[in-house]
């Protein structure tokens, strides 16, 4: 099976190097570009690990970041600008907007609190035959361009605030429940991941009803939970 | 509140909802007995048709009360609306098809927030030729209709259900581009 | 006419009109100067916002006005209306439209050396979505183009002119504030 965790979504190789830089409380003017540069290709290892996409705009940024940190343990002659000069100047440069892009979402959302009406629709009478409507000429395709104009042009996504469509539930919370601890009385031990691979279908919330349903029987009964490193198996044991 | 405010608010409500609205509907929303209201309508009703200034009126229908403009303004909406290219009605019709499709079950306020045209004349069509239908209303405020697409649509584009339809672009595709 | 009726028709012309209209497109339909346009319409937005008996505003955008609802309205409207509706931008169209705002005009190679991503595929959708365009070409090699905001931008944002966009603050700015 395999996992697709969301790591943070960054919008690019400056942005990712302000959260590395942000996260540290590091002064912007004098990055430690070493320890800079081991962080932020962990972090590409891990965008890699989880199949994320990366861009070839990030290995650029590695590869500069390790050419910065070369040039910094070459003796400093006189009068040398600081290699690391010209990324701070851009990083700086990208902060500004981006401080801008947050201002601006504010601004988003408060001219969401003034409402205009459609247009009058007058062009279109209602004395208009309803023959003169024809549709025959038109494919499904056609019909599909036609919405996704529309909702890319108005910029708008409806929420449906009523949930019109409710699924009923294929498994519940006490059913995991009652299946986990029937196990954990026959062998004294569980593993979550066996348990969720019984299942002939997996679905997420198969997955997460059996997870809920592990941290049911902690609240109540008496087992023990372990997990050896991030994403590995859940083993449940009774005390 | 005072009534001043009170009239500022039944004028907002008016204006955003469009069509005529029920004197219970803004009587629930105000928390006021409809009695009142009605009083505030007509002495708003009143005051637009007098005042010169004023380019609205309040018209009643029944129970309900709509904004509209004032007659005698007619010839220019009418040319201001014309200098604008005007959508042939099938091609109205197409786009409140291709809404109602993909949104359904969906309103008309829906529709129109999409379109940012009014729809209840092409919507009256598209039922007139049995390729949209009511499917019932939302218990909420205004009591809206849903629309959803027929049968007849199914076979008008060839279609065996409405998942056939062509699969919209995920949110992620979206962000890629935009 | 007097200047009362010619404010009824206004009213009439942006309530019909919806999203918002250009004072030139006014003052052909009237025939009357531009410029006396923009005084009658700077006399009602003020009236219009100081009368509490009044639920409408008149918001300009650029060279362009439209009628809405007064912002302290609003809960009540929502309770009406009840539908939501998601016009937020994602943070790759925002942190672009922030730099064509600011630097603009501007190419896409200007765009993308601050970024430090590519933004075709973002332009694009901005173009789509109408909140930014193409104003003209650069007499270099390539012939890059030039973009630049439109009305539907300020309006996105609420703004007036590009004039009221946030102040850029450079980083010594902000040692100084601290």
């Amino acid at each position: 099976m395999e996992y697709s965790v969301n790591l943070c979504v960054f919008q690019g190789p400056f942005d990712l190097l302000f959260h590395l830089i942000e996260k540290k409380e590091i002064s912007i003017y004098d990055i430690p570009i070493s320890e800079i540069t081991e962080q932020y290709l962990d972090y590409l290892d891990q965008m890699r690990q989880f199949n994320m996409n990366i861009t070839s705009e990030f290995i650029l940024m590695a590869a500069t970041l390790i050419e910065i940190k070369a040039h910094m343990l070459l003796p400093v002659k006189e009068n040398q600008e600081d290699p690391r000069a010209e990324l701070v100047n851009k990083l700086l440069e990208y902060k500004m907007f981006k401080d801008v892009a947050e201002q601006l979402k504010q601004y988003e959302n408060e001219s969401s609190f003034y409402f205009s009406k459609p247009k009058e629709e007058i062009a279109i009478t209602s004395d208009v035959k309803v023959e003169q409507l024809s549709l025959n000429e038109i494919n499904i395709y056609e019909l599909y361009n036609i919405y996704l104009s529309l909702i890319k042009k108005q910029n708008i996504k409806i929420e449906h605030e009523n949930s019109y469509k409710i699924y009923k539930e294929t498994f519940s919370v006490k059913e995991c429940m009652d299946n986990l601890m029937k196990k954990l009385k026959e062998h004294g031990r569980v593993s979550l991941f066996n348990t969720i691979k019984e299942q002939t279908k997996i679905t997420k919330e198969f997955v997460i009803t059996n997870f809920l349903a592990v941290l049911e029987i902690s609240n109540t009964q008496g087992i023990r939970i372990f997990q050896n490193d991030t994403y590995s198996d859940i083993l449940i044991i009774t005390m | 509140m005072n009534n001043k405010n009170l009239k500022g608010i039944i004028e907002s409500l008016l204006f955003a909802w469009g069509e005529p609205l029920n004197i219970n509907e803004i009587s629930k929303i105000l928390n006021i007995k409809a009695s009142e209201i009605t009083v505030l309508l007509n002495q708003m009703s009143e005051s637009f048709e007098q005042d010169t200034e004023r380019g609205l009126i309040i018209q009643k229908f029944g129970n309900s009360y709509q904004l509209t403009t004032k007659k005698e303004n007619f010839d220019f909406i009418q040319s201001l609306l014309q200098t604008q290219v005007n959508k042939s009605l099938s091609s109205a019709a197409m786009e409140t098809l291709s809404i109602i499709a993909y949104e359904q079950p969906v309103t008309k306020v829906e529709i129109e927030l999409i379109r940012g045209v009014k729809c209840s004349n092409v919507i009256k069509g598209l039922i007139d030729k049995n390729l949209i239908k009511e499917v019932g209303k939302i218990d909420k405020p205004g009591r809206p209709t849903l629309y959803a697409t027929t049968d007849e649509f199914l076979k008008h584009f060839g279609l065996k259900s409405i998942d056939e339809l062509p699969a919209l672009k995920t949110e992620k595709d979206e962000e890629n581009e935009a």
